[in-house]
């Protein structure tokens, strides 16, 4: 026995990815954003995208080029406060935003990829966020129902894969990148090293192979990945 | 065992096909892997915290910390993870596990199954085996035909408590290849040397026969 | 700034285990059940305890000690067939077993360990696991409430730890216990290795040491973590 | 920073025990770091995954993939860990966080805490405020006694939308030192140079007021 080789070129990879697709982002600010399957992305230009993601980027940055594109018409995120362009769109209405407690958007991904309906939370009780939203009661407390996330597609961001998609994260780059990328239904991940099989030891890869469909390898990095000075 | 059972495993194994993530039950579906070409590209799943399972090890060989579900010492591939066990199972009720094989108590022909209790004489637990019935992609039980004392596994309502309901998409059984269809059991193949009507006569429930010539294994 | 040490000497970290304690044991058959733990458990011999464990372990070996030593009252598990004893006490009525469904059990413990107040799914709908348990629909489809589950104490066997209670894991030793190294109030992990502080790469701990209260390094191994010849 | 603010930052830090892990919000609870003794037994964690932060760093020195959740690039420990989005919330929820200091817009009498959303002016989202505030073992606030208008921040009840009820067990501002109790908000230190009476005028709620001289900072 062997395992398979999901080795995939960007452009294919990211041509599966139509109009009105739902599309989960790995980062949390800049470590894990996967910055070169989001150029592709704009660069073939599906329209009308449901992103879920932590944060919008910052301005001209990520899926901000997304936004500036207007490829996207809904995004599910916790913070979009680096982004002015992202806050203009949601208060003009161009785009719609639902936000998410940030470890309940991680639960609710994660259930997601778990196959699980969902969980409950007392977190956002008494709170806008749990406005309107189902509440059952256990164990005679009262609990907010928040209902899974799964999504078309993600993109991931990995410092190291091998070719069966194995995957290993570096540092904060970790954040949501191992809960989407068990969350949808093709998942396609960007690597900044393409190891040999028997490489990553197999106690200390963080996504195993199986959740994941592409492997893109990275040329190189954009200038978008590097340190910023503010 | 029986030349049939050995006929049955081997006939399963060509089931499994190149790229598939599979989860081999305890029992006879463990021995599917001895039938499976040597480069074939499968990913082996174990509900413990394996995916990219090598073959199992000789007692000399094991190493204390690497068993399979099952308790069997298996081995490594290049490319293996270990996981948790809300990982584990995260990818089968995710909807990443392409097919799993079970052994089976009783299947009934709307794909209900009863594998994990016998009220008063075995209650162990259902283990993983619920998640893997309801949540794999494909599920195919593997079994005889019949029980120990003759009575048809395969009828027409399971009446053991039920693992899950509705999950079995195809049969093996020493004696047919059956498959569970929105219509009814449709047999596919037949054991050499057995008739349809003797396959028929240790079923308890009607099965679906096509008009061609059917497979023989 | 630096880390605090948590090492513990094992009859001190046992100690704390009183009567009818509830108790979270890692291991999935041998590999990563905390025999040790388990032994001094034994030899302390506190009573009406809850075991939450994958499985009974088999006659004579890890948790079957304290069912023989009578210190059990309450099982929550998903598979007992390897240990006669347990299931002829389940049958006689001297210990109450609870069954879960294995992947269930799982998040169930994981939901615990993430403050969450429990999960929602349709494993094990319309069977006798799903009997008796809250039922609510989510878009559209009946769902089991399963609750989270929090113990007073997880017993943990770690492949490596330093002194601040970050735990790896080995191969198909991992299971249950990262899962149960957050869910109690107190999580004594017994280890192998004990590391000096940094020798842990980060981004291959299991267990961050906040979620662990005692490490207690193990001066050699019992047989029973030992290959067994069937 | 006014000297005020900087004493404020300097008696917080005072409030870390030895074996706390501590998440420090973003803005003046940031600085709480600074003073903390060099060979202090502190975890600081930042809800992007990562516990035992070292020093932050400068451009020069810094780690692309290592931020806190502020943007800033810190170093690590010999004892770090990283860990993913679920798992740094579930330390969070878990009850394993046993001190977060936030800033704030409003606190009200009962602790209940506004800090994410200014509707019209400012819904950037919540981020991870919610859960620090609500299940944080201990929630301290820094921020400034008054708005930049003068306006009290403590006050009888929150206006704006909140972020968590009945979560703050005490408030340090540039004036003072409170705590919320279940008789109310009670007075504890008090800025230097400052009256009491000045303070309760600044403040937007009833003080409880110890007979006793009041520690200064």
């Amino acid at each position: 026995m062997k395992l398979s080789d999901k080795t995939t070129a960007i452009s294919d990879a990211i041509d599966k990815i139509s109009d009105g697709a739902s599309i989960m982002v790995g980062g949390f600010g800049i470590p894990g954003t996967p910055f070169c399957l989001i150029d592709e992305l704009v660069r073939q230009g599906p329209k009308n995208l449901t992103i879920i993601k932590n944060d919008a980027n910052e301005t001209d940055m990520g899926i901000d080029h997304l936004l500036k594109n207007g490829q996207v018409t809904r995004l599910i995120t916790t913070h979009i406060g680096l982004n002015a362009r992202a806050i203009a769109m949601m208060n003009e209405g161009v785009i719609t935003v639902e936000f998410c407690a940030q470890g309940i958007l991680a639960e609710r991904i994660r259930a997601g990829g778990a196959g699980l309906a969902g969980i409950l939370t007392d977190i956002g009780i008494d709170t806008e966020l749990g406005d309107g939203k189902q509440q059952i009661t256990v164990n005679g407390s009262p609990q907010i129902v928040e209902t899974a996330l799964k999504a078309d597609f993600a993109l991931i961001h990995a410092d190291q894969a091998d070719t069966f998609g194995n995957l290993a994260y570096v540092a904060t780059a970790r954040n949501f990148n191992p809960l989407m990328a068990m969350a949808a239904s093709t998942v396609i991940a960007e690597t900044e090293a393409l190891v040999p099989m028997g490489q990553l030891a197999p106690d200390t890869i963080h996504t195993p192979g199986p959740f994941v469909d592409h492997v893109v390898e990275l040329a190189e990095l954009t200038k978008e990945y590097a340190v910023v000075r503010r | 065992m029986s030349d049939a059972r050995k006929r049955m495993v081997a006939r399963a194994a060509r089931d499994i096909q190149p790229g598939m993530t599979v989860n081999l039950g305890i029992g006879l579906p463990t021995q599917v892997v001895e039938h499976l070409p040597h480069d074939m590209q499968v990913c082996l799943h174990s509900e413990n915290g394996i995916t990219g399972i090598g073959p199992s090890l000789t007692y000399e060989q094991a190493d204390r910390n690497l068993i399979d579900a099952g308790g069997a010492y298996v081995s490594p591939l290049p490319g293996t993870a270990f996981f948790d066990s809300a990982v584990s199972f995260a990818l089968v009720r995710g909807g990443r596990l392409d097919l799993t094989m079970l052994g089976a108590f009783q299947i009934a022909e709307n794909g209900d199954l009863a594998n994990w209790k016998i009220p008063g004489k075995f209650s162990p637990g259902a283990g993983g085996g619920m998640e893997l019935a309801q949540k794999a992609r494909r599920v195919v039980v593997m079994t005889t035909h019949t029980d120990r004392k003759g009575a048809p596994k395969i009828m027409q309502r399971c009446t053991l408590p039920l693992t899950a309901k509705a999950c079995v998409n195809r049969i093996f059984t020493d004696m047919a290849v059956i498959d569970v269809t929105d219509t009814g059991l449709v047999l596919r193949e037949v054991a050499e040397g057995l008739s349809t009507t003797t396959v028929q006569a240790a079923t308890g429930a009607n099965l679906i026969i096509p008009d061609e010539t059917l497979p023989r294994f």
